[in-house]
């Protein structure tokens, strides 16, 4: 498993190969990548990222730990940056490893889901204002619950 | 046992702040030494403390509280708690 | 849009700025990887991919432009190897690059789930057994059907 | 228009085969003139023609076939088609 909370450029490439290597058995690795868009034409301020630390990097250890378990996967990863974000920038990237490719996508998905709504992240907007929490990801969520 | 009030045997409480429920209140953390109980009296408590406060904690039905780094709900007791974190709803990822 | 069907390794970075570069509106990307993975203990031996060309790039076209119209994506790819591949070799990496993390994610499993059951590739094992198609895949492609 | 044999116009087929339907018949492709109207019938005649045929094309029900790189079914026609490919279901991916 690898958790990183961090304010520099995330390397995919060796992400993977800290998951992957060496395991014979990873048949799908599912990777998501989140990028900052532009969300009206021309809005070209970036977003700040803020969060609290430690609380952070333990939710996020419970987040890929339970995406492991409940999906059976080989392994997983939660990569997310803080700090001043410019568009077209990657926000967060989650991978995860399995045999089969869809406990992978659902491993994946599973993780996006659960940290939009309960990992201590909060966005600000250039404009100073902060981003609301949006209904659509606590019932993307809800989906999950068993 | 001699019957002492709790707060005697309360050790400080460290209460942070974040996002908006930070910028409104104007301060990153702060200790805690009152005598609330449960998560619900510390939030009324401390929205007595002035307009940024009450700015910050008018809304309950959105802030989100984690003791000592876990979310809990508004009557849960705050009891041998460390720390107190107060903020609005997550928007990460 | 990018295709391609190769015998040489996959470049998943040159992939991504392929489908991803000059464009401010994305803000999920899905990579799907698929590796050859031992599937019992010890058996070490390669698999061979053999296909159908011209089809072969025909139905990649077909899936990717199916996925971008059906989950509106912004962009797509498909990348299939052919050739001899040893174990832990990438066969296939799939990207779906959308506004949205959901259909990012619906994207990429519609395009694996076609590729998989439609798509002329044909695998054969080292003792020289090909592999038989698998009912789950037919089922995962059924899901898909409207 | 007079009434001649439908084979008078046709063209030349190229008839492809992959994986165990290549292993089995022995080639990778030939060229075919005989006077199949429909998948079905082609098929029947092929399997005439030795045991590596009938190896390849018994099990008609696994059997997959591409009318110029599209996907057809046993009683589509093969008029005007270029291109006929015949090959177990697909495993990519």
């Amino acid at each position: 498993m690898f958790i990183l909370v961090t304010a520099d450029p995330i390397d995919e490439a060796s992400i993977r190969e800290r998951i992957g290597t060496g395991r014979k058995d990873i048949g799908a690795l599912v990777g998501f990548t989140g990028m900052v868009r532009e969300i009206s034409e021309g809005n070209t301020s970036p977003l700040e990222l803020e969060h609290y630390p430690t609380m952070t990097e333990k939710m996020l250890t419970t987040i890929a730990s339970e995406a492991i378990e409940r999906f059976a996967l080989i392994d997983a990863a939660i990569v997310h940056r803080v700090g001043v974000l410019e568009i077209g920038e990657e926000i967060v990237y989650v991978a995860a490893a399995s045999r089969h490719r869809q406990s992978a996508f659902d491993g994946a998905n599973f993780m996006m889901d659960y940290l939009k709504t309960r990992a201590p992240f909060w966005k600000k907007e250039g404009d100073g204002n902060w981003v609301e929490a949006k209904d659509a990801d606590e019932d993307a969520f809800k989906k999950w619950e068993r | 046992m001699p019957s002492r009030p709790l707060s005697f045997w309360r050790t400080d409480m460290e209460l942070r702040y974040f996002a908006w429920v930070r910028e409104r209140i104007g301060k990153q953390s702060e200790t805690y030494q009152g005598s609330a109980l449960t998560i619900k009296e510390l939030l009324d408590e401390l929205e007595t403390r002035g307009d940024g406060y009450q700015a910050a904690l008018a809304d309950r039905g959105i802030l989100r509280v984690a003791l000592d780094q876990n979310i809990a709900g508004g009557n849960q007791s705050i009891k041998g708690i460390r720390e107190i974190a107060i903020f609005p709803p997550m928007t990460g990822g």
